[in-house]
């Protein structure tokens, strides 16, 4: 699975775009921001994260699937 | 309707979008890089966009304006790359017949493109530099 | 501070004068003659002011304007002679350091505009011609 | 004293000034808003009736003196 990282997110893991395995068998959203805050501590300190599923906000228990375009979205500051 | 991410931001072609014969009032919010922040001086912003995903949220915001208010035109420009102090990079114009729904969704529009779209800035002072609102 | 009576208003202009480096925040009302009001339609209209109160007047209100919120920069333009639909007829800008303080001075600037101001507007239908605001 | 005209006011009178006689002995704002409600009776009608001195909106007790400028000011509609 495919993850896209911007922001600080980007810069904490250091990488645009993470490859993960299917062997870690992350199966829903809420799995996946587990993932990450165990992988990357820092993500932890983040005041919020949340992911996007096919550039839609998802909610945790949103299934994952190979196919989907899937972002790690950190704290947005536009405007 | 116009919504777009940019690199730069003219006021003035922003205008000319929202000028109609039709409607008596355009409310206009530029949103422009301070040279300051918090007693630090600044001397850029870098701004990254999650871009499909942003002009979808984007356009959401929009329609959900329409739903609201009497909207005639409406525009959404926001930059990303580089920009200095003055520089503007967020736009948000609202085209109406009467200057209640242009200047209430205007201000709704930039109060929710803050919280929801996915758009990114870095401060950078002298010293160092931050993701603003990364940390609390 | 930018309060004037004038032929005709320049949008791109007044944006120019409310920038600033300082302040993060430009909200910019255009008021517009409509082609139509109460179904009927505007060929043109015309303002006439009463100059010298006028521009008291005006200045007045930007000065509680500047009481009442923390502002930068404050601009008030409003035309005077003849102007078609779609043209712009009166400019209110605000520029502080957060957008509360721009949207709220801006819409202050307006509503107050338009009702102590000594100036008057006749719109010209096609067959006939009213003062706004005349009579009941 | 001189009196200045604007937009419906100045149609009705059909002037730009008019210059009352001190004949008239107008003294007050309201006396001139009477006087001139008497003499142009259409002024009755409108939304409202103002009077400026030296370009200072007047309450209707305030003296006038020949060397003030004085204006009416009928119903506003800038913007």
């Amino acid at each position: 699975m495919d993850v896209i990282l911007f922001g600080i997110s980007r810069e904490i893991v250091g990488m645009k775009k993470l490859t993960i395995s299917t062997a870690e068998n992350i199966q829903t959203v809420g799995a996946l921001k587990q993932w990450m805050k165990q992988k990357y501590p820092q993500i932890e300190k983040l005041n919020s994260l949340a992911v996007a599923v096919d550039s839609e906000y998802a909610d945790d228990d949103q299934t994952l699937v190979d196919e989907n375009e899937v972002a790690i979205i950190p704290p947005v500051s536009g405007g | 309707m116009l919504v777009k991410i940019v690199e730069d931001i003219d006021v003035s072609e922003a205008y000319q979008y929202l000028e109609s014969p039709d409607t008596g009032a355009v409310n206009l919010f530029i949103g422009t890089v301070r040279n300051h922040t918090k007693g630090k001086e600044v001397v850029k912003l870098v701004f990254e966009a999650y871009k499909k995903m942003a002009l979808k949220e984007m356009n959401k915001l929009a329609e959900e304006a329409k739903q609201r208010w009497p909207i005639e035109k409406l525009l959404i420009l926001h930059i990303t790359g580089e920009k200095k102090p003055g520089e503007a990079v967020v736009a948000i114009g609202v085209t109406s017949a009467h200057r209640d729904a242009s200047f209430e969704a205007c201000r709704f529009l930039i109060d929710e493109l803050k919280k929801t779209v996915p758009i990114w800035k870095k401060e950078f002072y002298i010293d160092n530099s931050v993701w603003v609102n990364a940390h609390p």
